[in-house]
């Protein structure tokens, strides 16, 4: 037979435990000190999309070819992409307006996946609260673009398997072309 | 002399899991009537998912159950799978169990420190639990980059593969828990004053359970002998020694109970899955996850969620989006006994036996 | 006289207060005996009736009645005004609009002639009563411990056939209001 | 060393002759040094709600393995003076259909007993601001106003929550106080007088020279000062018998419609409230400004008392920190039909204790008096609540 009140002792002694052992044992306090102490995020974690760009210019070195697979498979439609045309009205394969209105983002990734360039990927910066509701919050192609060597810091491995298949797609599509000019340059030079 | 009150307990009332309303009449402090009040959080989820691809659903199945979005997952894919007869990767089928018996292990466990705070217990145990839901969430976020919104699942598999070390760290947190699982019964399971509010209320017979509708913990707390685990054997779970306690009371103690024994289930099962994971790719190569067209046809897939069975009813017609997008909550089924629970009890009762049932209102409201 | 209240005033204001300090809960206790009676709302009612009490208390401190008063506070105010209260918030406000009393269908003259009735009744007892022209007693303050002993060894049995009394009174009363549970 | 002991009398001695030097009249220094003593009592115990109100929120934050409040001032210190600023810059809510005055006299009726209790603690050797003969009575008698405070807060603030809080809480206090009052006479009881300094008084010398002869030390004085304390908790409205206030029902009780200076005002009685029945447990059964060891007693006695003090708020924190809140009616049940027999059985053990020579006889006498009806009620009362443990089947 338990004696009466022996439960209540029990707990008692449990929370006793653990205020003493917070301040010895390490393991018991998970709380990190914010704005002082930043967690180390792991390589998975997301925030918002971003757009990736090679080589030092954004705009020469931008991935997007604006085909808006991701405007369209969105699930919150939080994107907008605008076609850029030349003075001829003929369409540029890159956007003239990519925006993210992240205070509708849901952070899914579902674009990243769906983006056949290796364009759109996530960033792991969290901290974008602003004053405003509405215009900090839409991220317009200026503030989207970031370069592949940011990509390579955040997501190590990610960018690192992306970028060995577009380097082979690169080769191939490079061997494709040499075999396609050599197969050409006789029949060039039969002709002159 | 009978003076009543109406009280309305809720949205904003500190201890009703969310936006969830009770108007409660009472004759002094005991319930002689309960009208439950709920959509305030209705956020249209089903059309929603109608007017979007099949792929697109599912992030939003995470903001279901939030508590638990792996398990959530799951659901939504295995019915696809169903409707569209898509194989599942064999790894995928043993990262699909080791995620959802996790966010089985932190449901229950977050659910020990929700109905101590419902009675008054200052979120000590609440704090607890968090503390260990917390190595759960770290896996979660080091696996598919949200602690919360996981969106993980795949038609066929799962989004990515294990990132390297995570197995072990897996296996860190499944050899701790029965540890942290003591810490709390010792705080918890032989306090008189625990026993006293929750033994002997609102019990629920098995006939009334299985009529009502009832799934998950709280069915099995009446006594019925029912886990979609077993009894659809649905993935992998066919493969795994594992037991399904059942309580014999059905009132708020068994309801309390068998979360913490189902948890050291959990355990067991994590362990063998861990320990028996094959290599391999993580998604089916074949199953297309854009632009997914299942035949026309109709399927319901349901898992044995931490809270219930939760299913997810599709019709496709062949088109890119599902014709009839239909959600099977369980927080929801289970709260339609509530008044009956409630009536005769005391109203600081009514906190505990609605903790009891464990709802989440993002998935009673969807 | 006012001369040499005036001049102990002066000299130790302390004790000389403390005289004329009985007069101060004095007339708290009438005007909030006089409100309880003449508020209309039954709870500021209980409240000044509270009040009373309170200051009934203090009069007893203030005319050295230690023990005396300090019980008064304890039992009035901690029990007897809560149990009042309690009452009246556990008895429904329609009730009372029902049970009205007999004198009340008199109307306010009958009211007052009631309570002049009373007062004359009261102001006869006090001024042909004989102890107004004993001498005072000389005022003793009474220990504790002294009130102790007697109430166990002169008045013992007073004491016994009270609690019995009072015993009685409350199974009494837990028996009425226990309801039809076996 | 006995400068310090005796330093806080001889402070206000020293002031009170260099103001007689300049000719300020007795009388004035009789006022002066009542009001010198009033205000260093008051002092204290608003320094200590103060440090209290940080100190609770970083034990609890530590019991649930967190770190509390660490943000303004070193170690968080000065979050009482940001939520002081807080408390007054806040907007002072009456609901429309509040009575004005009662609304507002609540807190104010709620502060003044909470004061008043304060003066007759001895805080140390020869250190009792007001000598009164029935003073444990006393204690009481002035604690009784804080129920009508309580229910005129739930009263006037014509809020349903606010009602059926005050409700419970005039409840609570009502049968709570009966075992209060019950534990109380045991110890004055055998000390002889309901003066709290010849209470103190008797409990002073060690045993063997080195075991306090504290009331709770013996079986019945153990018996007697937990359900003190127990009691305590209750009066004080502390958790697990914070239901008057419980938040996962009545959101605050009868502290729904309070805020700004008037929410501080309560928190502020009630925590004055809670030191000062601390105060009164420490004089009853842990010895006052008594030493724990002999050759401690080189520290100050009004150090040993605040010192103790402390660590009964800090076990009531800690007991906050560990159980859930009881049900209404486990509650009352509790208090009647085990407490108030236990206290019995407590008030009869000390007899049994006296008459026995209070000695190693009386020892075990009182040993079997309180342990027998402890067993018999308490499983009576935890069968009858608690079920026992269950097993569970499991099917493969």
């Amino acid at each position: 037979m338990n004696l009466p009140g022996a439960g209540l002792i029990q707990g008692l002694a449990v929370t006793a435990r653990n205020f003493v052992g917070s301040y010895f044992e390490k393991a018991r306090m998970t709380t990190e000190q914010y704005p002082e102490e930043r967690p180390k995020l792991p390589e998975n974690a997301r925030s918002f999309p971003f757009l990736v760009f090679d080589g030092d210019d954004a705009e020469a070195g931008m991935r997007c070819v604006a085909c808006k697979i991701c405007e369209k498979e969105c699930p919150p439609q939080c994107i907008l992409i605008v076609q850029d045309r030349d003075e001829a009205g003929k369409a540029l394969k890159r956007p003239k307006v990519f925006e993210i209105d992240i205070a509708v983002c849901m952070s899914c990734q579902i674009c990243v996946e769906v983006c056949p360039f290796d364009s759109i990927r996530m960033d792991q910066d969290y901290e974008l609260s602003s004053f405003d509701r509405f215009a900090p919050l839409v991220l317009d192609k200026a503030k989207l673009l970031k370069s592949n060597e940011y990509y390579q810091s955040i997501h190590p491995t990610e960018a690192a398997e992306t970028d060995a298949r577009l380097e082979a797609d690169r080769k191939k599509k490079e061997a494709a072309a040499a075999a396609k000019a050599a197969k050409a340059k006789p029949a060039e030079g039969a002709a002159g | 002399m009978s003076s009543t009150i109406d009280i309305s307990l809720g949205p904003q009332h500190p201890s009703t899991h969310g936006v969830f309303r009770m108007n409660v009449t009472l004759d002094g402090e005991t319930v002689t009537r309960l009208q439950p009040v709920f959509g305030y959080l209705h956020r249209n989820h089903e059309k929603i998912a109608e007017s979007n691809s099949w792929l697109a659903a599912m992030p939003y199945t995470d903001r279901l159950d939030y508590i638990c979005p792996l398990t959530n997952n799951w659901a939504y894919a295995l019915a696809v799978e169903k409707l569209a007869g898509i194989e599942v990767a064999e790894r995928a089928e043993y990262i699909r169990v080791i995620t959802a018996e996790l966010t089985r292990l932190q449901n229950h466990i977050a659910f020990l420190g929700f109905i101590l705070g419902d009675m008054g217990a200052w979120g000590t145990a609440l704090m607890y639990a968090f503390r260990e839901r917390e190595k759960i969430l770290d896996l979660f976020e080091s696996l598919t980059g949200a602690r919360m919104m996981c969106n993980y699942m795949r038609f066929g598999g799962c989004r990515c593969d294990l990132p390297a070390g995570w197995l072990e760290a897996a296996r860190q947190v499944a050899d701790g828990f029965p540890a942290f699982l003591d810490e709390m019964e010792a705080l918890l399971t032989g306090n008189e004053i625990l026993l006293a509010r929750l033994q002997g209320v609102a019990p629920l017979a098995a006939d009334r359970a299985i009529n009502g509708g009832m799934s998950g913990p709280v069915l099995r707390a009446s006594g019925v002998d029912y886990d979609i685990r077993k009894a659809d054997a649905y993935g992998i779970y066919s493969r795994f020694a594992f037991r399904v306690p059942r309580g014999s009371v059905g009132d708020c103690y068994d309801r309390f109970m068998i979360r913490v024994l189902e948890a050291r289930e959990s355990v067991a099962i994590l362990k063998q899955a861990i320990a028996s994971i094959p290599d391999g790719p993580v998604v089916n190569p074949k199953a297309k996850q854009r632009g997914l067209r299942p035949p026309a046809g109709e399927a319901y897939g349901r898992i044995e969620g931490p809270k219930g069975e939760l299913g997810f009813y599709l019709i496709s017609t062949g088109g890119d989006r599902p014709y009839r997008f239909r959600i099977r909550p369980p927080s929801l089924i289970n709260l339609t006994l509530l008044e009956e629970l409630c009536l005769g009890t005391k109203i600081a009762d009514v906190m505990v036996i609605l903790g009891s049932i464990d709802i989440v209102l993002g998935e009673v409201d969807r | 006289m006012m001369c040499d209240f005036f001049h102990s005033l002066c000299a130790d204001p302390v004790n000389a207060i403390g005289g004329w300090f009985v007069l101060l809960p004095a007339a708290v206790l009438l005007l909030a005996a006089a409100a309880s009676v003449v508020l209309r709302n039954l709870i500021h009612a209980a409240l000044c009736l509270t009040l009373s009490f309170i200051a009934l208390g203090v009069v007893y401190l203030a005319l050295g009645a230690e023990f005396v008063g300090f019980v008064q506070l304890l039992v009035y105010v901690g029990a007897v005004a809560m149990v009042i209260v309690f009452a009246i918030l556990l008895t429904r406000p329609d009730e009372l609009e029902r049970s009205r009393s007999f004198f009340a269908g008199f109307g306010p003259a009958g009211g007052a002639a009631a309570a002049l009735a009373t007062l004359a009744v009261l102001l006869g007892a006090i001024f042909t009563s004989p102890t107004g022209d004993r001498p005072m007693p000389p005022a003793v303050a009474v220990p504790v411990a002294d009130l102790g002993k007697a109430l166990m060894g002169d008045y013992v049995v007073a004491l016994i056939v009270i609690g019995v009394l009072l015993t009685a009174a409350l199974v009494g009363a837990a028996v009425l209001a226990m309801e039809d549970e076996p | 060393m006995n400068l310090l002991e005796r330093a806080p009398i001889e402070l206000k001695a020293w002031l009170l002759n260099l103001l007689g030097v300049f000719g300020v009249p007795d009388w004035a220094l009789a006022i002066l040094s009542a009001l010198l003593i009033i205000g260093t009592v008051i002092a204290v115990f608003l320094g200590l709600f103060a440090l209290t109100s940080v100190m609770e929120r970083k034990i609890l934050a530590r019991v649930q393995n967190r770190l509390g409040p660490n943000r303004v001032g070193p170690f968080g210190l000065f979050q009482p003076v940001a939520d002081g600023i807080k408390m007054i810059t806040k907007e002072d809510l009456v609901p429309r259909g509040a009575d004005p005055i009662v609304h507002f006299l609540a807190p104010v009726v709620m502060m003044v007993p909470a004061l008043l209790v304060l003066a007759i603690l001895p805080y140390g050797r020869d250190m009792v601001p007001v000598e009164l003969e029935a003073g444990i009575l006393y204690f009481f008698a002035v604690g009784a106003g804080t129920e009508v405070a309580v229910f005129m807060a739930g009263w006037g603030s014509n809020n349903k929550y606010s009602v059926l809080g005050a409700m419970r809480a005039i409840a609570q206090m009502i049968s709570y106080e009966i075992p209060l009052v019950l534990s109380a006479i045991v110890a004055a009881m055998i000390a002889g007088s309901l003066m709290p300094s010849v209470i103190v008084a008797a409990q002073g010398g060690f045993a063997f020279g080195f075991v306090p002869q504290w009331f709770v030390f013996t079986p019945w004085g153990f018996t007697a000062g937990l359900i003190f304390y127990i009691g305590a908790l209750a009066e004080s409205n502390r958790s697990p018998f914070d239901l008057p206030e419980g938040e996962s029902e009545l959101v605050a009780g009868h502290l729904t419609e309070y805020s700004g200076f008037k929410y501080a005002t309560f928190f502020m009685a009630e925590y004055v409230g809670m030191f000062a029945i601390c105060g009164l447990f420490v004089t009853l059964f842990l010895g006052g400004w008594q030493a724990p060891l002999p050759f401690l007693e080189i520290i100050p006695s009004w150090c040993w008392f605040f010192g103790k003090v402390c660590f009964v708020a800090f076990t009531m924190i800690w007991v906050r920190a560990t159980l859930p809140r009881l049900r209404i009616d486990h509650l009352l049940a509790f208090a009647w039909k085990f407490l108030l027999p236990m206290s019995f059985a407590a008030f009869l053990a000390a007899a049994c204790w006296h008459y026995a020579g209070r000695g190693a006889l009386g020892w075990g006498m009182s040993l079997v008096i309180v342990a027998v009806p402890y067993l018999a009620l308490g499983t009576s009362f935890t069968r009858r609540f608690a079920v026992s443990k269950r097993t569970y089947q499991f099917s493969e």
